[in-house]
């Protein structure tokens, strides 16, 4: 008979984002080496949970000449500008991902609710698992936190896209360069989003004081890394207080279990990874579900969806 | 990384340092590649770096290196490595469409080196390209492994080469190399999982053949 | 005759806000030591060229319960919650400060127009030299960024002072938790302010994981420091593209004096310095003198303003 | 700072510590002292902490120690300094309403040191405050110094008693400690321009006299 002789049971690491199943809850965040099927695959054999996409739009995008990227102890400042090679040819990427078990989300951009749609459509129709709508991005005109910071607009993106896809799973990736956070997020869920990621970067710059040169290309970007801790666990509570059943992924200076765990007591049901992995490499997901493993055990606890219930405040 | 401060910023490769002498070769593709070759005295070329790893050398081995257009830089500094080392051989192909694009020959031969030149127009050394000189020399004799820098369909038919002479390869790889420390994904070798800035821009045969490796 | 043998000019480290006129530009921001006499000289005696005193209401209030304030290597929140004695007993501090020649400016704070307007006018006839309307603290109910986040109310607001005192020296201090800051400032200079302070803190949380408990009493408050240096830099880099002439006040995470010249590049006019108080003392006031003057001889220049011009790109 | 998480946090004087062991002595003043006091065995309260200093010690050197109502922490802390340095003489006077709120009474005699108790109501030892007691010892004998904590009040008559006697003072104060580190401004002893948290708690005679020092 099965498990008579078991004195200690396995740990179990699966984490749920609403209908989203997921092995543990570390994803990678979109951006982050996510813009090609072999990149893709490199991270769930690492151990990422899931993997969301690099933020696909309609048509071809350059992005930004380098410097697009700069690091220091305190935080990460990018503006990639968004490159890609539109839906078209990254639908042909997606449909190399040859991982049945672990979700592939795809990150969707748009100028207005059609592109978000059409492009969502795209994706879906090559086998993502779900959208996330970038709503978010500070640092490239007519899309993202430009469209993001307004609730009417998120609104009408999610609507346009919950329409062209009513079984879809839909999240919402929200902007921290706002004055209530709790607006979007209510305004993504009337707009039928099955749950929130936040959050993107915040607008910030930095320069060169020798060379008397911004430190981008672009002139200004946004900030990640443990800079963003703080603001996206705020976003997360303030999100859990306004909607208490949403499904929320916490992202943001995610760089220990520790800095996950404050995204489980502010009420985030997963976390992405994103600049981290600058620092520790894709390896850190299995470091971090080693680490997760520990506190449960720590803990007395065999199962990371009843130990964060506790974690809750 | 060299940054032109407020134009931009281009991967290139530095093929000679000393204290604090920085020498590049950069060769004018029409965007900031452009600005950079029209610096002049005084200008400010702020560097950062060096990312990733060159190609690797074995003391007692013998090493065909096969540089095309601009592709001279990590050559030479593998050359200025290599000549230090015992029992340690090497010939080095330098190959451009016309001779007077044969980039740092003169640099090469101050280190002591010869260099077999090849020109597609036969305006200077072997007429043809450097790929199919290394294929004949590698008919007289033996060489342990092929190395090579220069545009992608160079890589190629030296990568094929040293496959059909069944010996090591190595190539160094241009991709689109933005954040050059390994997180925006944008120099991925395709179908490899590997990026040009972190994991490369060297990559050995057996791990361009293998795909996914890490 | 004086400066006969002079080979070497004396370094001038004079900066001007509007018709502020400053020692150097290195200021003490609100709500670090100013909330009474004796502290607002000794950082005048440190080297401060202006003291901004703690924010005053027209009522006493007590703040928060302890822990009002956390720090790690990356940010410090607090959320002090604006505690104080009300302004009756705050123009009696303001009277005992005996400093002719250094600037005191007051911070004000208020949950309606006439609040502020009238313990502005409080604070001026106490001597202070100009007023800092807290537009932007981000963690008190019906005042700071409540009222600051919207360009309508902050213009309302900064009429109402203005009305009061048509000749008195007006800053807006304006939220970073917004999306278009050059909208507040425009907002604030329509309304008559001579110049804005950016940035107050971010809105942030934390959690202490063993204890299960958030960091702050509070429950969420401000991010300052090293994290809110991007976020500054971009808000003075925003407001001094949209407002070319607008005097500006760069303040968040200045630490050394690499962080204050890149808010000289991004176009500010002098800076405020807080956190780093916690790390580095008031003495960092004398130091960033000396390091400053170190720059100037650097580059061969005798005078700040002039220096400051030319850094900029 | 002691926390009671989610509850609040107060400063308190930890006057025992071994290991991970920790002692505090908290009177309850119907806030957050309150839930502190009503802690129980595996209750979590969090520390952190030390800051500031406490008193100033030196070898060879006679003290009159004045403690009122639960300001026996710091004082309990100097005398187990003290009574290890050679030549080293102190007198402790411990002060209270009445006899049942002279705490630690015990703590200090099982230091090996002789208590002189001080009770307004006379319940036990010296029957008048502690200040007065220790005015009329210092009648008999000379002292060093005088150190004292307590409320306010008594601090201030201990302070123009060691004027008076032209002895060293010293006192511990109490403000209104919140960020604990220098920050917040909130704990300044007015017109002194010093904070209890970071310069205090414990203030020499000369510096409460003399001003802004800093
Ligand atoms: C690791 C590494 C080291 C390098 N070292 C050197 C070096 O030492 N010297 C040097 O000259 N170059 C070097 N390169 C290549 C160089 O970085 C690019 O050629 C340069 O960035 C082009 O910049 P651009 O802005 O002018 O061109 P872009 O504006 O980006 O492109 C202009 C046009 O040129 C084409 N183009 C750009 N680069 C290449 C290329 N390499 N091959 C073929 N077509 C191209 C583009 O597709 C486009 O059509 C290196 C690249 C890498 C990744
Ligand atoms: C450095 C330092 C060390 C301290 N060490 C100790 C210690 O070891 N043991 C201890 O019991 N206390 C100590 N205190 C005092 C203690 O921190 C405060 O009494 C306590 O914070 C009051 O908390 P509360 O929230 O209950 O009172 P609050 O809610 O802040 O105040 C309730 C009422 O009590 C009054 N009150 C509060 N504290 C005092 C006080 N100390 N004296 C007179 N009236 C007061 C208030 O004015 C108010 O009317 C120390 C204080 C400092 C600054
Ligand atoms: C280099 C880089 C590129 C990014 N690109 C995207 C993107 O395309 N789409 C998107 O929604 N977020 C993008 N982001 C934001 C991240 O997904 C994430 O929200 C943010 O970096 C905060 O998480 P972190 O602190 O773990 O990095 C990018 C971030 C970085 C650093
Ligand atoms: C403990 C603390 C208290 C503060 N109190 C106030 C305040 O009363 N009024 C105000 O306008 N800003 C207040 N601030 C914000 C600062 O003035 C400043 O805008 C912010 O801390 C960013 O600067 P820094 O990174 O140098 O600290 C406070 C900041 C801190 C850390
Ligand atoms: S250039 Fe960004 S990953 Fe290589
Ligand atoms: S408690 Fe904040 S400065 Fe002392």
């Amino acid at each position: 008979m099965e498990g008579v002789n078991t004195v200690r049971r396995p740990i179990d690491l699966r984490a749920k984002v609403g209908r989203l199943q997921l092995d543990s809850p570390f994803m990678l965040a979109s951006g982050i080496l996510g813009n090609e099927h072999s990149l893709i695959m490199r991270a769930y054999r690492a151990g990422a949970s899931a993997v969301v996409t690099k933020t696909v739009f309609n048509n071809a995008r350059n992005g930004y000449t380098p410097p697009i990227y700069f690091e220091n102890e305190y935080y990460a400042l990018n503006a990639v500008g968004l490159p890609g090679s539109g839906v078209e040819h990254f639908s042909e990427e997606l449909a190399l991902v040859k991982e049945e078990s672990k979700p592939l989300i795809a990150s969707v951009g748009g100028t207005s609710p059609e592109e978000f749609s059409g492009v969502a459509q795209r994706v879906i129709d090559a086998g993502a698992d779900a959208v996330e709508l970038n709503l978010s991005c500070p640092h490239v005109a007519g899309t993202g936190s430009e469209i993001g910071s307004k609730p009417d607009l998120v609104k009408e993106v999610v609507l346009a896209v919950r329409d062209a896809l009513p079984r879809a799973l839909i999240f919402a990736k929200l902007t921290p360069n706002t004055h209530d956070i709790g607006e979007l997020g209510k305004a993504a869920v009337e707009g039928g989003a099955d749950g929130l990621t936040a959050v993107n970067t915040l607008r910030g710059t930095g320069f060169d004081v020798t060379l008397r040169a911004p430190l981008l290309s672009h002139g200004y970007g946004g900030v990640s890394g443990h800079a963003l801790h703080p603001v996206a666990l705020y976003a997360v509570q303030n999100l859990r207080t306004v909607l208490p059943d949403t499904p929320i992924i916490g992202v943001g200076g995610v760089y220990s279990i520790e800095d996950a765990l404050e995204f489980f007591i502010a009420g985030a049901d997963a976390v992405q990874i994103g600049t981290a992995i600058r620092k520790r490499g894709l390896k850190i997901f299995g470091e971090l579900r080693d680490d997760l493993a520990t506190r449960l055990r720590n803990a007395r606890a065999s199962d990371f969806l009843k130990f964060k219930k506790e974690l809750r405040i | 990384m060299a940054y032109l401060p407020r134009v931009g910023e281009v991967p290139l490769s530095v093929y000679y340092r000393r204290g604090r002498i920085l020498k590049f070769l950069v060769e004018d593709y029409g965007g900031v590649s452009t600005k950079v070759a029209g610096v002049r005295p005084n200008n400010i070329l702020a560097v950062r770096g060096p990312y990733g790893h060159g190609f690797g050398l074995e003391s007692g081995k013998s090493y065909m290196l096969v540089a095309g257009g601009s592709g001279a830089p990590p050559v030479i500094n593998f050359i200025r490595a290599a000549r230090k080392l015992a029992r340690t051989r090497f010939t080095y192909i330098l190959g451009a469409r016309t001779a007077d694009q044969l980039f740092l020959l003169k640099e090469v031969e101050k280190l002591g080196a010869q260099v077999f030149p090849a020109t597609d127009d036969g305006s200077m050394g072997f007429a043809g390209n450097a790929v199919s000189l290394a294929e004949s020399l590698l008919e007289d004799s033996h060489y342990d492994a092929l190395y090579a820098c220069g545009p992608e369909s160079m890589l190629e038919s030296a990568r094929e080469l040293a496959e059909k002479k069944k010996i090591r390869y190595e190539g160094s790889y241009v991709r689109d190399v933005r954040c050059a420390v390994g997180i925006c994904g944008l120099c991925v070798m395709e179908g490899l999982g590997l990026l040009v800035c972190a994991d490369g821009p060297v990559f050995t045969g057996e791990v361009l053949a293998a795909g996914i490796r890490k």
